[in-house]
This record gives C-alpha cells, structure tokens and sequence, in this order.
C-alpha cells in the first residue's frame, strides 16, 4: 500500500511541521497587540476560500519554474519544487495552516500569562515553562489543532493532486487513489480503500481522544 | 532528479499522464506494451485541463493521452521547439462514443427525444461542456435531437463524464449522457447509443513529450493493431 | 542584605514611585503595609521581574551587588534568574498539576533538600493533601500550597502576597511561626503584605508603608517596627497603638514564669504568654516548647504590648491579679481623634504607650513628667535579635 | 425565617452532614465556623442549589415554607429560582465585563432601587472603581466589587464566604457596619463564613460549628455567641475567650460617656470605644456618629470583654486609669492547658470571664464563690436586640 | 454574479445552521464525561478524513433514492435530496462541523462552569446566563469556529461539485466556477473571479478579526 503509506508520511509530516509553525504564530497572535495585528489573522485564513484544485494551480506555478518555488530548486539543480514530496509538503502546510493557529491562539489566549509568571519566579525559563506549564495546559488545543490538521491532509486532496501530480510511489496520496477509482467506476475499490482510510482515522482519533479523556480529568478543565 | 534518468538503459520507466476517461483502457493497454517491450510504465491520470496544466509546469511526464485534440496541439505549439519534438509527436489514438444510458429501457412510449423534454425524465445529467469532450458532444446532441430547450432546466453537470454516469448509478437521476466505455457491461436495453453524425468527432490525441526510446517505443505501441484491439474493445471508435 | 528600589512605573491612570533601600540586618521579615488598592501587589510584580518600571532595582549580599534592572543601561533580569520566590495573592496553583507535582515543580528547580521538603510539608500540613487535585482544594488549603511551593523553591529573597488570609487562627499561628524559623534556619529575608495587624505584630521587623501622594503612589523608607509604633505621625499609629519593650537577662522561673529586665524592673511573663498571645484576646490553647525554648537560649526579648492592655495608677496594686507594674514618668500626653487620650510613658530609656479614657485622665488628674504606674495585661512575645 | 437542613453531600473521600435548623430571630448575622478544608465552602453551596446532595433544604418566612431541595420528592429547585446570593471565596468577577457591568448584571435582576445602588456603592467605596476593568482591579478592590454585586442582587438570604480576607481594617470594618445596616435596614439575614475571630465578635449573632466527626463533616446546631463564650467545651471557647454581658438603661454622658447598668452596677463607657473597638488592640481612630445615635437609641447595649482585658482585685482600685469595676463572686475555676487560669465571675445574673497568670491565681488566692473585683479594660460593644 | 450570491448564500446559511448544531453538542461535549464519548468525538471528525469527492459520492447515495435523504424527499415528491440547495446544505454542513464544533468545545471547556454558577446564584437563568455570560465570554472561540467554517464553505467544492450538479443560478457556486475557468484555460478570468473571492473574503476577515480585537481589549484575555 503505497498510497496509504504516503499519505500517513505526508499527514504526519504536514501535522509535525504546521504544529512547529503555528506554535510561535499562534502564541505571537495571542500575547501581542499590535497595529494590523488583524491583517496578519486574515492573511492566515485565507488561503482557506480558494477551492482546492484553484489553490493547487496557483501554487503550482508559485512551485514552479517561474515562481520562488524554481529559484530554491535551482540550489539544487532541480527546476521545479512541484511533483516531488516536499512540493506536497509545502501544499498541505499552507492549505491547513488556519486549523492549526486558531484553535492554538485560542488557547493560549484563555490560558493567559498567568501560569507563566508563576513558573518565572519559580525559577523556570521560558523555555522550560513553556515545556512543562503552557504545552500541558494548551493540550487540548494542540489535540484539536493536530487531529483537525492531520484529518485535514488525510482528506485534502485537491492540493496534492494539482502540485504532487498523482505520481504512482511518489505524490499519489490515498485520497487521490479513492477518487480515482470512484471516477473509474471502481466501486469495490473505493469502498475498500475508505473503509480502510476510515477505520484507520477512526482508531487514530478515539485514541487520540480516549487519551485527552483522561488528560481532562486530572487536567485544567 | 526526475530529468537526470539515465539515457544508458534499455530498460526505462516512463509516466503516462491520460485524461480520467481513458484510464482503465490504459491499464488494459500496460500488460501487452510490458511484455512486447522492455519498457515499464507508470499510469498518472487527472483531468486533461490539470495535466496540461502540470505539464506546462515541466511535471515528469513522458506520454500525454488528452481525451481532446485541442490541449495536445496547444501544448505542441508552446513545447516543440524547446524539446525538439517533431509533428509526429502527436497522434489521435481513439475517438470517444457517446450513449444515452437511463435506469429504465427506453421504450417506443418514451424515445430518446421526449426523455430529454417530457417530465417523467425529471432530471438528465451530462458531462460539462465547457471542460468534456463528452459534455460537449451531448450538449451537439441534444440540440441535434430536439430544438425544445426544456432539458436546460433539467439537465444536472458532471464535471466530468465519470460524474455524470455517478448521478445515473446513484439512482439520482433517471438517465444520462455518458461515454460507451463506461457502460460496457451494462444491460443493453438501458444504453441507445447516439448517431455519431449528430457531435463532433470526439478524437482523444495523444502527445509524446520528449523523443526517449520507451516514449517513442510506447507511441509505436498505441498505434499497433494489438492496441488498437483492445480500445475498441473499451468501447471506443478508432481514428 | 540590600534592595535597592529606585524606579517609577506607571499603568493607566495609577503610578508608582519607588526611591528607597530596603535593608535587612539578619534575616527577618519585612511588612509591607498599605491601604487596599494603593499598589502593594504591583510593588512586588516589579521586585520579581513581572512588571517593566523605569529605574534601578539591585540587590546586595555579602559583597554582591547585582543589578536586577537598570533602565538606563538596558538591562533588566529575567525574573527567573533572580533569586525571588512571590506568592501570589489568588495562589495561582498550576491546574495541571496535582497538590504534589505543582510541589515538585518548585521543588526541583531549587536546592532544597529532603529534609526541607518533609519538614516544609509538615508544618504547612499538606501530607494528606498531596495526591489532591488542585481544584479540590479548599480557599485555606491553597493558599497554603502555593506558600509551601514558594519556599520549596529556597529564594534568597521570599515575597509573600497576603499569604495567611483565607487560613483559620490555628493555622496562621503555626505558619507565622514556620516563616520565623525559616528567618532564621534558612538565613531567609522575607517581605509580606498582609492586612492583618496581629500579623504584623507577630512578624514585622520593618514596615514598609505605600501612601499616595498626589495621586501617587509613594514607597516609603522602611522603618522598624518599634519606631512606628510610637510615632503619632505615622499612619500605623492609630492602627497599631502598641509598643515594643526590649527586655533582658531572661530567666525561666520555678513558678511556671519567665523573668525578665525591663531596665532594672522586672517582669514576670507567665510561660502560656510566650509565642502565644499575638495582640489580642484570641490566645491560643498551646504552647510550643520548642519554640519556647530558642526564645529563653537567647537573652533578648521582644515584648509587643497594646496601649489598651496597659492600665495607669498612682499608686502600686498589690492585690490584683495583673503581675506586672513598671514605673515610668509621663513623657508625652495626646488626645487621639476619638477623645481619648495617649500617654507615653518614659520607662528607662524605653517608651511604652498606654490609652486611657478622657474620664480616667481627668481624674488621675495626669500631668507631663508625673511618675505613674503602668500596669500591663497582655503581652506578645518575640524572640529579639 | 428558618433554613432547614436535612441532608449529605459525597464528594471523593470527603462527606458532609447537615442535620440541623438555622434560625433567624430577627434578621442578622449568622458566622459558620470551622477549621481550614473542613467543607464551610461545600454547605454554602448546597445551600445555594450549586452542589446535589441528598435530603431535605427548606426555608419558611412569614408562614411561607419552600422546598429547595427534597430528594425523596425529586425535586430540586434551581439555583437561580432560590433567593439566595452567594459571595464566593475567589470572587468570580465576570472578566468580560467591567465593574460597573458586573454590578448592573446583578441590579437588573434584582428589585434593589437607585438609592440602594448610590448607597452600596459608596459604602464600599466603589465609585472610582466603576468603569475599571476586573483584571486591573488589585485583591481587596475585586473582593469588595464581589460583595456589592452580591449586596445589589438584593436576595432574601445573603451568603457570604470570607468575604473580607483582604480588605485593610478600615475597610473591614466600614464594611462590617454596612452589614449591620442591611441585617437592619433591608431586613436582610446573613450567613457568614470567617476564620477571623475579629469578625466573629463584631458580626455574629449565632455561630455555626462544623466539625469533624468520624471522618465526617458534621454541622452542629447553631448557638448564640453568648453562649459558646461561656461554654468550656465549645471549640471556640479556647479561640474566644471572651464573654458577653447585657447592659441596659443606657444613658448618654455630659463627660463623654456613656452610662449604662450591669445588674445593679454602674460601668461607664468611653464614647470612642462605641462600636469601634472590635475585640483586640486594634482600636480605630474615627467614631461613627450615626451609628452610635442608634446604638443609644435602643435601651440595651451587647459589651463583649475578652478575658485577657479583665484583671482581678481583691479591692476596688481607686487610683487606676481603669474605669470599670464589677464586683462578682467566682463561680468557676479552671486551669487552661496553657497553664493559665480563666476565672468565671458571676456578676449578678450574668457572667464574666477573666484569664489571669497562675503566678496571680496563687498570689491572690483565689477560691470558689470569693467575692472579687474585675477591673475591665477593652470592652467592644454592639447594638443589641 | 449568481455564483458569488449563491455561494456567500451556502456559507452563510451553512455557517448558521453550523453554529446551532454544534453550540449544543460543543457544550454537551465540553461539560460532560460519559463512557464512549471519545467515539463520539472520533465520529463527528471522521468526514474530514475523506477526500471531498468521495464524501461528495457517498453522500450523492445517501441523499439520492435509495438513501435516507431520498425518504425525506419523497415527504414533498421529490425523489432526490441531491442538486437542490438544500442538499448542498448538508453536506457543507456536514463536512464543516468538526471545524466548528472543536473551538467551540475547547472554547467552553477553558470557560468551566464557574461563571454560569456565579450567574445562577444572582438569579440569571440558564438561558439568560448563556446569553449575557457564557457566549460573551466564548466569542474568541465563536469567532474561529464562524471564520473556519464560514471560509471552508466558500473555498469547499469538492463535495458540492458531487452533490449539487453544478445547475447554475442552483447550484453552481464560486468555487465551482473557477475551478471550470482554470480547467478550460481561462486563466484570465479565473485571476478576476478568484481576486474577487480573496478580496471579498479578505474585507470580511479584516472586520471580524478587527471587531474581535477591540472586543480582546474589553474582554477576557
Ligand atoms: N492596567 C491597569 N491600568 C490602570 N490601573 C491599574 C491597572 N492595573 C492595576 N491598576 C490599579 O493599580 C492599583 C494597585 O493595585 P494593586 O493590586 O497593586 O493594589 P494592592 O495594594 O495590592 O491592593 P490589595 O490590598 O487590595 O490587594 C489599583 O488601584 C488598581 O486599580
Ligand atoms: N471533588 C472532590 N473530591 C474530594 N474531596 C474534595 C472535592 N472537592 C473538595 N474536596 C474536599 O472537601 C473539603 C471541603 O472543602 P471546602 O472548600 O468546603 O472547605 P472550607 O471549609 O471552605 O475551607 P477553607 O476555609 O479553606 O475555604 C476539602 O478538604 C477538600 O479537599
Ligand atoms: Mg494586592
Ligand atoms: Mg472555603
């Protein structure tokens, strides 16, 4: 299943790296105010209203030859960033990016400063306070933030089609495959291939949540 | 590093970018071009628009099979000088049939002509006919059949001619213009197929993207009556 | 040890100006004290790193000087880098963490040790706590967490925002103690705000006053406990209306008293008194022998007498239960607000003050320099350095 | 009116027990009273309709008898349909509102009128503070908004949970005053939740032990505070150790005092001492006019002595600045674990406690039904009803 | 512009129907613990993990004939749910829900219960504490939930495409649109109409994002 494996590797990837950039965005986003501060939180949303297929076009020429996207594939002798797994990468982060920031800037706006002065006086850096007080606390953010941002990449597949270009092993992704075979009129297939993508999300997420459960009770909540 | 594949090996793997229509025809096609040549293939389907589009963004394809003749030749006009690619980079390799396909056998009560105006037949689906061969082919049809324009208001769009048969086999709507391929093991009392005087040609035309052995190797191959035997075994007329 | 507080910080519409040294001769506790909302808690915020004032905080020890902020040079410490531990008046124990884990966090980004921690744990009675969620606990019981979090962090410099005030009688007498010993075991200097004059009573060694001043607010020089109490001007005056009397050569009696000099009188304070009468009627059950005995080891005591427990005569009673007389002359007579009168009596070079009722005066008919009688009542003890 | 409690409350390992009747003669103060984590916080909000328990919460007034809770019937009237307000401990100010708003959430609900409003607020001195946000309120400010927004909700029982932990004294006690007024003014009964033994004298009419009893919380009876001080085995006696006495025929001065009669016998009370000395040292420097206008008023005054401001004679002192001399006989001796002594007087009908050094029991002698003279120093006196 | 009307149309009312929806189950899941909650939280996020198209497919057969939708239709004649405005509906709503549900959800976790307490007692009832306390106080998160589903309406076509029937003036919306004017290389006008959707998108985030930070300011962060 090579689908199925690579569309694990890019859900897991695309989640690890928009956790790594919302993190600081969100919390920049939570703790400061500042002129335009709500441009900033717009920009973030938007790439959410372009469909799919249309993002996937636009990125596809910004990836390309002719975009930034060939520039920094030239350092490397390649022409384009498109086709390849990091080109999907690229996609996945910029087109889940709002699930990821708004639930962590929510919650770290409801958390506060509080906690984190407390830590300080305790003798705590930011570093770790940030590690052992506001990560903990923020849980049930980062839970949302990375099952919205996993199921998102699991399921998106309008943005992968255009800029990975169903490569068999390479960029084609689960979700292109089911929609492939029900284009082909595979029913059976697809029927299978979904199950299996959805029992597998299922048992993923009531793990997920079956952890947070317990996380609540001892938690802040 | 997809461009630096070696030129030294008999042996090539070559990618194949073909319009969602074509795609089982396709895979019909891989096993006898595998065991005549030496060659291997990887199937990469999308819809026409998107693979030109991908193309003209320089992806790693070395075959383009369009379900037109229009986005090959412009793709041609854009690409030949820089890859060198000769007029006989293109070629029509089959020529799409369209059929009307409904849940219930037409009948002398109901002919095609009165399923497309009459209420009974609440809802008709089509292929788009500003991105489908099919969708256009159909929308010439009914034209052709009828001068009533009743079947505006009831005809639902597929983006594609795949989607227009899903509408059909979802039981959503009561029949439909679709492609023959599609419905080849179907009931033929359900399927009355078009008079082909009354659409355009739809000729899929195939476009070599670069002058590799295997591509050249799988063009020859397209061509051959081998090939040709089994698309029309899927449905398909040839040029 | 030095705190050197020379800065100015302004939100909104409140301002704070502190120009002021802080000084601690041995360890013990300072009070902060100021009236509700005049800026006791920012004051603090801006001690520990969580305010940005414009100014000089350092910070002196044993020949160490360290900037803690200096606005003009840039520079201001991150609040945990410097060595200040603040209890925070609403607790603000971390909800993730049960009674123990938010112990541990302190607990393990300090040097205290073991024993620390057992004896810490004891004298606050968290034991049966421990495994207890955060949000179980009671007013009282949290504060005494976050206390016991603050210490177990072992600061050099330990600030305490009200932390006794939602805790019953009992327990505030045993962690009042507790803080003393820390003062002295730990060599632990410790600001407190509190409210609560029998805290004050029972642990101030300076009072740091805040008082607004043109719409501001104003940190005022520290001055001893002692000295406030018997000056009319402060604003404590009126509050405290005690003094302080140092007493010597203390010797633990036969009789179940304690014997002491004040100048060449003696005093007889009954044992129950010692460590246990704060400033008023409510006197505790218990005594603490432990404690009882650091107090008589030394030779000093700080005796905290109310104006009102002392009672003026003309004449020595002999058949009255109240022990203990001093003689002294009047040095000073004042009317307070309320028509009653102040009378500062010189006792040695001691000062003590006793209030009595405009009836009383007239008819002792009390003039300046006249030697009367002080009959004392109550008593608070203290152990003096 | 009359509170009913019949019921039990699980919670985790902790259990609480009511079995009791809490009534209120006239409308005042009731003080609930126990030690730290004991669960006052848990019975208030059972009472409120916040907690489920299982039992039986009734109250009647003017012949109206409601069920609040009655677990047999299946019935349980929501918080919000009970006529109770809640101060709770940590405030909970609405932080998306600010102070003026909070305050407004409550009158809007409420049939308090303008007066109340105007009045409330300048009673607890709220009118600078009403268009400052809670987050920049300081601890005392944010506990004082808590308590009028409770106040202009104007319930028909008023629960208060420590409600002036950090209020400074001046503030406590305008505050404590006010209560009296609504206790007066609105009618309005209190139950109130302190550890402060100040607040205990000043407010309480009743006190509400809970106590620990296999491992149980158990909700004692309510007693008058008369009572509890005189009784030896009352948890609060060691705490209290004050004692209540009745005056009547009150008689306001031309000297500045105030006349009134114990039994048979004269005391006379400096004016300033009127309701301003609560129960300890602490006296405050302004008389409240208005308040003593209605004190005098009412023919009986409540004096309310601690132990410690009465000192033994074997004769009446003449030459003291002690005002007031009762005479009495000795109607209980007992040794306290501290090893002092409290000596019960009975001065007429009524009794008197004085807590003096075994060094003066021995030295006076003091035996069973001896006639004696307490000398009386502090006396704190309340309106008494 | 039919297209843009109808599309602000389905993400309004999609939006709407959204908030209603998951507000109750938000709360219900917030405020609760029950054995197997955990599955019904792995339920509600399940739709993201298909890709669009294929949910779209499902859901053709689940509102056609032989579905449940096709039952309800059959109540005023029709005989499909499918290429109506209200079957767009559903499946918006259906596919938006978890983006709604989960700020919502940690929204009134952080809250607690303690403000509703302190309403009830100063004789604020259920509804009336709602109103003037609990929504207050969760705007932030109500904000994120409306923007996330409101712009994943707009942007979302795949399962439109599918069960709309792309009838114009009925079904067609904006996305839908451009999407057709990129596959038939009509690059101009998808530039102009995708400029219009950001532009339109970008005002309409600006000002809700400008509203809830003077609304930040006053509030409880
Ligand atoms: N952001 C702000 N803007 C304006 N004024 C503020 C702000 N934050 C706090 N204040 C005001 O600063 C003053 C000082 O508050 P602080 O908490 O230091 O008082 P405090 O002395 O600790 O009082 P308490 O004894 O009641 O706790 C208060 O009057 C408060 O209203
Ligand atoms: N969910 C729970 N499970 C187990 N025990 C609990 C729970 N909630 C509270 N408790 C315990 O119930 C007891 C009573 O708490 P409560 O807040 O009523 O005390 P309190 O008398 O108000 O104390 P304080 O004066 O310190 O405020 C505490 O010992 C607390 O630890
Ligand atoms: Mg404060
Ligand atoms: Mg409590």
């Amino acid at each position: 299943m090579d689908a199925l494996l690579l569309t694990l590797k890019l859900a897991f990837f695309s989640t690890v790296i928009l956790i790594i950039i919302a993190t600081p965005l969100a919390w920049f986003l939570a703790h400061n105010t500042f002129k335009g501060k709500f441009l900033l939180e717009a920009i973030i949303a938007l790439p959410l209203v372009l469909p799919p297929t249309v993002l996937g076009f636009y990125l596809l020429i910004a990836l390309g030859p002719n975009g930034p996207g060939g520039f920094i594939a030239q350092l490397w002798g390649d022409r384009t960033l498109a086709f390849s797994f990091s080109g999907l990468l690229i996609g996945s982060v910029i087109y889940s990016l709002p699930f990821v920031v708004q639930p962590l800037q929510n919650g770290f706006s409801l958390i506060g400063k509080k906690p984190l002065e407390v830590a300080y006086t305790l003798n705590a850096s930011f570093k770790d306070a940030w590690r052992t007080i506001i990560f903990p606390l923020a849980k049930p953010a980062y839970i949302s933030a990375a099952t919205l941002g996993f199921a998102h990449t699991l399921g998106e597949f309008g943005v992968v089609l255009m800029i990975g270009g169903n490569i068999p092993g390479e960029t084609q992704v689960i979700s292109i495959k089911i929609f492939e075979q029900v284009e082909a009129l595979q029913y059976q297939d697809a029927h299978v291939l979904s199950a299996i993508l959805l029992g597998l999300s299922f048992l993923m997420l009531t793990a997920i949540y079956a952890t947070r459960k317990s996380a609540n009770k001892t938690g802040m909540l | 590093a997809m461009f630096a594949r070696s030129h030294l090996s008999h042996a090539d793997t070559i990618n194949v970018a073909v319009a969602a229509n074509f795609k089982q025809t396709l895979q019909a096609l891989k096993t006898p071009f595998e065991k005549t040549t030496p060659h291997r293939i990887k199937i990469i389907s999308a819809s026409t628009g998107q693979l030109l589009q991908q193309i003209s963004q320089h992806a790693p394809f070395d075959i383009f099979l369009a379900a037109n003749t229009a986005h090959p030749q412009l793709l041609w006009q854009h690409i030949h000088e820089s890859r060198d690619l000769g007029l006989d980079a293109l070629a029509v390799y089959a020529k799409g049939r369209l059929v009307f396909f409904s849940r219930t056998p037409l009948s002398e009560a109901v002919s095609l002509e009165q399923a497309l105006t009459n209420k009974m037949f609440t809802r008709i689906s089509m292929a788009n006919p500003k991105l489908a061969p099919y969708g256009l082919a159909a929308q010439q049809s009914i034209e052709c059949l009828t001068s009533d324009t009743y079947w505006r208001e009831k005809s639902v769009i597929g983006q594609n001619v795949a989607q227009a048969f899903q509408f059909i086999d979802s039981n959503n709507v009561d029949g439909g213009f679709v492609a023959l391929s599609q419905v080849l093991n179907k009931d033929p009392g359900n399927i009355s197929v078009i008079d082909e005087a009354c659409y355009d040609d739809i000729n899929q035309m195939a476009l070599r993207l670069n002058n590799q052995p295997a591509s050249l190797a799988f063009m020859t191959f397209l061509q051959s009556t081998a090939a040709q035997h089994i698309i029309r075994q899927n449905g398909y007329h040839l040029p | 040890m030095n705190l050197e507080l020379t800065f100015s910080l302004k939100k909104g519409r409140f301002q704070l100006n502190a120009n002021t040294q802080i000084h601690w001769q041995q360890p013990s506790t300072h009070v902060i004290f100021g009236k509700s909302g005049i800026g006791k808690s920012h004051l603090l915020r801006c001690i520990c790193g969580l305010e940005n004032p414009t100014g000089v905080i350092s910070w002196h020890e044993d020949h160490n000087h360290v900037h803690w902020l200096d606005s003009e040079r840039r520079m201001n410490m991150a609040c945990h880098l410097r060595p200040v531990t603040m209890v925070f008046q609403d607790n603000q124990l971390f909800s993730h963490l049960n009674v123990e884990e938010n112990l541990r966090f302190a607990f393990d980004r300090a040097t205290a040790n073991e024993h620390d921690w057992q004896h810490c744990i004891d004298a606050l009675k968290l034991r049966d706590l421990l495994s207890h969620q955060v949000q179980q606990l009671s007013g009282g019981q949290a504060q005494r967490v976050a206390l016991a979090r603050a210490i177990l962090s072992k600061p050099k410099l330990l600030i305490l925002d009200e932390p006794l005030a939602s805790l019953d009688w009992q327990s505030k007498q045993d962690v009042m103690d507790y803080i003393k010993r820390l003062n002295h075991e730990w060599q632990l200097p410790v600001l407190y705000v509190t409210h609560d004059i029998h805290e004050v009573l029972t642990l101030a060694d300076q009072v740091i006053m805040l008082h607004d001043k043109n719409a501001m607010t104003q940190v005022q020089t520290p001055r001893p406990l002692i000295d406030i109490l018997q000056d009319e001007n402060h604003p404590f005056y009126g509050l405290g209306k005690s003094s302080i009397l140092i007493a010597h050569n203390t010797q633990h009696q036969q009789d179940g008293l304690l014997h002491c000099q004040v100048g060449e009188q003696l005093m007889r304070l009954p044992i129950a008194q010692i460590s246990d009468k704060g400033a008023s009627l409510s006197s505790k059950e218990h005594t603490h022998p432990t404690n009882l005995k650091t107090v008589a080891e030394e030779n000093k005591l700080r005796l905290c007498i109310a104006a009102n427990d002392v009672s003026l005569a003309l004449s020595e009673a002999k058949d009255s239960s109240i022990v203990n007389t001093l003689q002294g002359k009047v040095s000073r007579i004042e009317q307070t607000t309320s028509g009653q009168y102040l009378i500062q009596l010189k006792v040695d070079d001691q000062y003590l003050l006793s209030e009595i009722s405009a009836y009383s005066f007239k008819r002792l008919n009390i003039e300046m320099w006249q030697p009367l009688f002080a009959q004392i009542k109550g008593v608070a003890l203290q152990r003096c350095r």
